[in-house]
């Protein structure tokens, strides 16, 4: 049947899925045309209305914004920002995956680790990873290692919940048919649920990672920011950008986070159909 | 398409003697309830039976009667709440070392290649390399899927799914193989050709068989002995034997006065069975039979 | 026999798909005719465009060339789609129940969104209605918690709510096991025989097609053509009993052989769903 | 207490069945003992072990004797005003925030679902904005909205927004194509197909969203507070940091747990009432 079917309902067209693709990309050209021009227009619009508009008045304007960027690309301690975020995204995701992966088939597959672990896991859960930030200030040596451990932990529970969440969903009918074929309880684990699992952890990957450009950012402004470390990082550039009062340059950081995390996310995309093939 | 006729004789299994590998199956006053207090709810009740050495028992009965809690039962994945199973007068264990197979619809592992999937049993039970790669390409040529090898099962057919998990149970070499509804969800041309093949396949390996099916014209082709359940709490209500001569196909149910007396006795009892699971409630639809 | 309207009539019905940019040429210079009142079933292989045609008379889709004409008026061309209306109501092969309606909610929808009927009115005729096919004590369940016999039953209900022209069944009973689709068979008959709306019915189960049909229409390979169209002159109304006659197992093995040629070369055109491949 | 034969049985009779088995089975012990070597570890490595690492970290009777004594070394306990000053501080921004995260975001999700020529103009901005994180806002928030409010309870709302929106999105387009034919076929109207088919049927995935909304309100809220809120519990955490108030912090993190639990154990009962409301076996 073709895609796109289309349904004439009396009077009001539907078209549903596959929309022409030229059409869909025209449309999303003059949306961002008009952001942009509303943008400029709104802060802006200090000179040419007299008094600035309440909100939009206050914010630098999209070509103050591309000149400080482009000015910015030249320089070294910008990308040093970019290259300091990085890091400590990947340090402390990695290990959030490397821990939480196997922490989450531990609690899947062993009844008595579940109840015991479980509780206490859901009962922290609902302490934003942010809240942590003092108190791994406190407990970690190095500024450093304070972040990585904030990071750590905003990946942790999504990933363990992820994980958990994908090995409950297996169809019983599938270990069952190991079972019944001689398999032991390591081949199910390995050839049977581990596969299984593989799904929802890269679901787990993808959000977890979302949420760690959210918590470095954060770590480093309330960290970097507090006591003047030279911890650097994008969250730290911001921070500094807006407490030395170059506002364009706030803008460049928030921007360059969200092409950052942007990136990372679909870096996992990409992988997940090359390491799960059969999808 | 005409069924090609010429047998093939070289399968591994020369003779078409019972392999001696085959073992009967009873099943005496065996029970099962889920749930205690306000939640108890029954599924069988009181059933015995025999699974008769290197025949094939077909079971039929209205969907939901608990057949497949049966199977459940048999393979060892549950205990009964009641009564025994035994296989060659022992208690059933675990499925896998009683070499009881049980073939599950859509139990391929998607993540494996069909290969994969078929040499999964007889790698797991550690046979040699050599010999367990030989058995299960022999056994994807017989099945015709040869040349999908390396597929995935996403990129099978309804129809070629079914026959992978055929091979992939054939490959264990089981003592009693037990299939509940392996071809529900084909489409009716591909099940007819799914039955008519496996009947013939049934010919070949002559292990002992159990069928669950809902379909009477599955049953006649493939039975020695069709065993008729009623709806839930599911008992036996009765045990025909279909003694007509193999190699039968479809069409022999279709013309064959003998196979039809035997579907008209199997849609009468069923009948009666389906019309009390309706509990009544199907005041407006004629009661048949 | 039924009523007089809902006479279907296919002349020279074509229709390409164009997914990506290969062409799939699904039906070709189609032509039969559909007399009224009467259950019609059309079968054949997988891919020859039965629900192509079933989805150009619901108006879901349009056509190439040729025309549909419904009780003479032209249904839809080359030019005109259709629009899918409560005089043409299809009953899906997955089922359609609104899952967030009760069983009575779901069969008073299509008076009541077409302002036809008020609320109240609407519901107590659905549940005269339910009530006649047996679907009595389910109005206040939902679709997920009653069995699929239940819900399908309840779906063909919801459609003859409102008096349709013609009802349109895409392999309604595919998903059911043969037990329950042997109940579903005897309710729709019953309801066919109280209503005689005219049932336009897809299906793979050749004896499903005996046992229903006025007449059955067979397909052949895609590009789907109409190949023939074989009387069923059995008795009305029929029972379960009816196949094991001799008379019904000779329209199965005439409708078989008719229908078995075309899976071949559906096969040979690697259409088959099932795939199978010659073996040994 | 005999349940009614064939019926099913009634609600009490269930819960308190239910209940009896979760009593017999492990599962509360197990937990138990779970708490206990968790609070073990803490007293352990603290007070009694002193380790090195730990020196600094308030011990377990230290923050207890805190939060539960009359007139707190630092000021906050269960028994001062302005404890629940920041409880509730926190907790009308939480309202504030997810009211309008919510009461915007489900339509604009619902119409980028519903109609092919508002997603393709608004949905690639959507996207364009959805991946800055919430706290990158911050100091555009500060600036952009005066006074110390405002910025803190935007920030909620935004993270929140963005979350609802697009499961709502997800949850029309998960609707199968087949129940708009039907209610096509039965000559529904646009609007009809609107009220009757789009809305319930994204209700499920809306309600996920909901979940996971407030976790994500609670998130930006905590961090948007600790940079600049006045009162709130993530400005108690800071503050009580930067002043070396250690037993407070755990203080405003165990409160932070608690009531964060509780407005998710509020919205998923609101949402299993309404979901009941519509699907009784749904």
């Amino acid at each position: 049947m073709s895609d796109s079917l289309q349904i004439r309902l009396v009077g009001w067209r539907v078209r549903l899925p596959r929309p022409r693709i030229d059409r869909a990309r025209r449309r999303a050209l003059v949306s961002f045309a008009l952001l942009l021009l509303i943008w400029e227009l709104g802060s802006t619009s200090a000179s040419w209305l007299g008094t600035p508009l309440p909100v939009l008045g206050r914010i630098p304007s999209p070509t103050a914004v591309g000149t400080v960027w482009l000015h910015l690309l030249g320089q070294a301690d910008y990308w040093g920002s970019w290259y300091q975020s990085c890091l400590r995204v990947l340090l402390g995701f990695t290990a959030a995956l490397l821990v939480g992966v196997p922490f989450g088939l531990w609690l899947a597959t062993n009844r008595l680790a579940h109840g015991i672990c479980f509780p206490v896991f859901e009962m922290l859960r609902p302490i934003p990873p942010l809240a942590w930030v003092p108190a791994a200030i406190i407990f970690w040596p190095t500024q450093e290692l304070s972040i990585a451990s904030v990071i750590f932990l905003g990946a942790f529970y999504t990933i363990v919940t992820n994980v958990l969440g994908g090995a409950r969903a297996i169809d019983a009918r599938l270990i069952q048919s190991a079972q019944s074929l001689g398999a032991s309880r390591w081949t199910v684990f390995r050839r049977i649920v581990f596969p299984a699992v593989l799904p929802s952890i890269f679901v787990g990957m993808e959000v977890g990672i979302g949420i760690t450009w959210e918590v470095v950012v954060a770590a480093e402004m309330i960290s970097g920011g507090g006591s003047g470390g030279a911890s650097g990082g994008l969250g730290f550039f911001i921070w500094n950008s807006y407490v030395g009062g170059s506002y364009p340059q706030i803008i460049v950081g928030m921007l360059s986070i969200g092409i950052a995390g942007y990136l990372s996310s679909s870096a996992i995309r990409w992988a997940a159909p090359r390491v799960m093939r059969w999808r | 398409m005409e069924m090609n006729k010429k047998k093939q004789k070289n399968f591994v299994n020369k003779d078409p003697e019972i392999t001696n590998l085959a073992s009967g199956m009873e099943v005496q006053g065996v029970a099962k309830y889920y749930g205690d207090g306000p939640l108890r709810r029954t599924v069988i009740e009181d059933c015995s039976f025999t699974l008769e050495r290197g025949k094939v028992t077909v079971m039929i009965g209205p969907s939901g009667g608990g057949k497949s809690t049966l199977v459940r039962l048999l393979a060892g994945f549950e205990k009964p709440s009641a009564g025994h199973i035994l296989i060659d007068d022992r208690e059933v264990q675990r499925a896998g070392p009683d070499r009881l197979v049980v073939f599950q619809e859509t139990a391929l592992y998607p993540w494996m290649s069909t290969e994969e999937n078929v040499l999964f049993g007889p790698k797991a039970q550690g046979v040699a390399a050599g010999t367990a790669r030989a058995r299960v390409d022999e056994l994807l040529r017989r099945v015709g899927l040869a040349g999908f090898r390396d597929k995935y099962p996403a990129q099978l057919s309804g129809g070629m799914k079914r026959r992978a998990e055929l091979a992939r149970a054939l490959a264990n070499d089981p003592a009693v193989m037990i299939l509940d509804e392996p071809f529900r969800g084909l489409d009716a041309m591909t099940r007819s050709l799914m039955v008519e093949y496996y009947a013939e396949l049934i010919e070949e390996t002559r292990t002992t068989h159990l069928f669950v099916t809902t379909d009477v014209d599955e049953a006649i082709v493939l039975a020695d002995r069709i065993l008729v359940m009623s709806h839930r709490p599911m008992r036996l209500i009765s045990d025909i034997p279909v003694d007509l001569p193999r190699p039968r196909h479809l069409l022999d149910v279709i013309a064959n006065n003998k196979a039809s007396d035997i579907k008209r006795r199997v849609i009468e009892l069923i009948h009666l069975e389906v019309m009390r699971s309706f509990g009544g409630r199907t005041s407006g639809m004629k009661s048949t039979g | 026999m039924g009523q007089s309207r809902g006479a279907l009539s296919f002349v020279d019905v074509t229709k390409t798909y164009r997914p990506g940019d290969e062409h799939v040429r699904a039906v070709e210079h189609c032509s039969f005719d559909v007399p009224p009142g009467e259950i019609f079933m059309i079968a054949g292989p997988s891919g020859c465009g039965k629900t192509t045609l079933l989805n150009a008379v619901a108006g879901f889709q349009g056509i190439d060339a040729g025309t549909i004409r419904l009780d003479g008026q032209i249904l839809c061309g080359p030019d005109r789609q259709a629009l899918p209306g409560p005089d043409r109501v299809v009953v899906f092969q997955e089922g359609a129940l609104f899952p967030w309606k009760t069983i009575l909610e779901n069969v008073a929808f299509g008076p009541i969104v077409q302002n036809r009927l008020s609320r109240r009115d609407a519901l107590e005729k659905a549940r005269a209605l339910m009530a006649d096919a047996g679907l009595g004590g389910h109005e206040h369940d939902y679709p997920a918690t009653v069995s699929s016999g239940v819900q399908r039953r309840a779906e063909i209900v919801r459609a003859l709510m409102n008096d349709p022209t013609v009802l349109l069944l895409d392999e309604p009973y595919r998903a059911l096991d043969r037990i329950t689709k042997s109940l579903m068979h005897e309710s729709l008959l019953e309801i066919h025989a109280r209503s005689g709306v005219t049932i336009l019915f897809i299906t793979h189960d050749l004896e499903e097609a005996v046992f229903l049909g006025h007449r059955v229409a067979v397909m052949t390979a895609r590009p789907g053509r109409h190949k023939q169209t074989i009387v069923i002159d059995l008795p009305h109304p029929r029972d379960y009993s009816i196949v094991t006659t001799p008379r019904f197992r000779e329209l199965l093995q005439e409708v078989s052989d008719a229908v078995r040629e075309e899976a071949v070369r559906a096969f040979a055109q690697g259409d088959a769903e099932g795939g199978l491949a010659v073996v040994r | 207490m005999a349940a009614p034969a064939t019926g099913e049985p009634d609600e009490l009779e269930l819960i308190a069945y239910r209940l009896r088995r979760w009593v017999a089975s492990p599962r509360p012990y197990l937990a138990l003992v779970g708490i206990g070597l968790l609070l073990g570890f803490w007293y352990l490595t603290v007070d009694l072990l002193q380790l090195p690492r730990f020196a600094q970290m308030p011990g377990l009777p230290a923050v207890l004797h805190e939060f539960l004594s009359r007139n707190p070394d630092y000021g906050t306990s269960l028994f001062t005003a302005d404890y629940y000053q920041d409880v509730w501080a926190s907790l009308r921004r939480i309202a504030i925030g997810f009211a309008l995260a919510t009461v915007l975001g489900v339509p604009v999700g619902l119409m980028l679902g519903w109609s092919q020529r508002f997603r393709e103009y608004v949905f690639p901005v959507f996207e364009l904005l959805r991946p800055i994180p919430i706290l990158a806002w911050v100091p555009l928030a500060i600036i952009m909205f005066a006074g110390s409010e405002t910025p803190v309870v935007y920030l909620t709302f935004l993270g929140s927004f963005f979350v609802t929106a697009l499961n709502t999105l997800l949850g029309v387009r998960s609707i199968d194509r087949r129940y708009l034919l039907a209610a096509a076929c039965l000559g529904a109207r646009p609007w009809s197909v609107f009220r009757h088919v789009i809305i319930p049927g994204a209700l499920p995935f809306i309600f996920t969203g909901l979940e996971i909304s407030i976790g994500i309100a609670w998130f930006s809220l905590v961090a948007a507070e600790m940079v600049s809120g006045q009162y709130g519990l993530g400005y108690l955490i800071n503050t009580s940091y930067t002043q070396v108030e250690y037993p407070t912090i755990v203080i405003g993190m165990v409160t932070l747990g608690v009531v964060g639990y509780g407005t998710s154990v509020l919205v998923r009962a609101a949402g299993a009432a309404l979901r009941r409301g519509h699907t009784r076996g749904g």
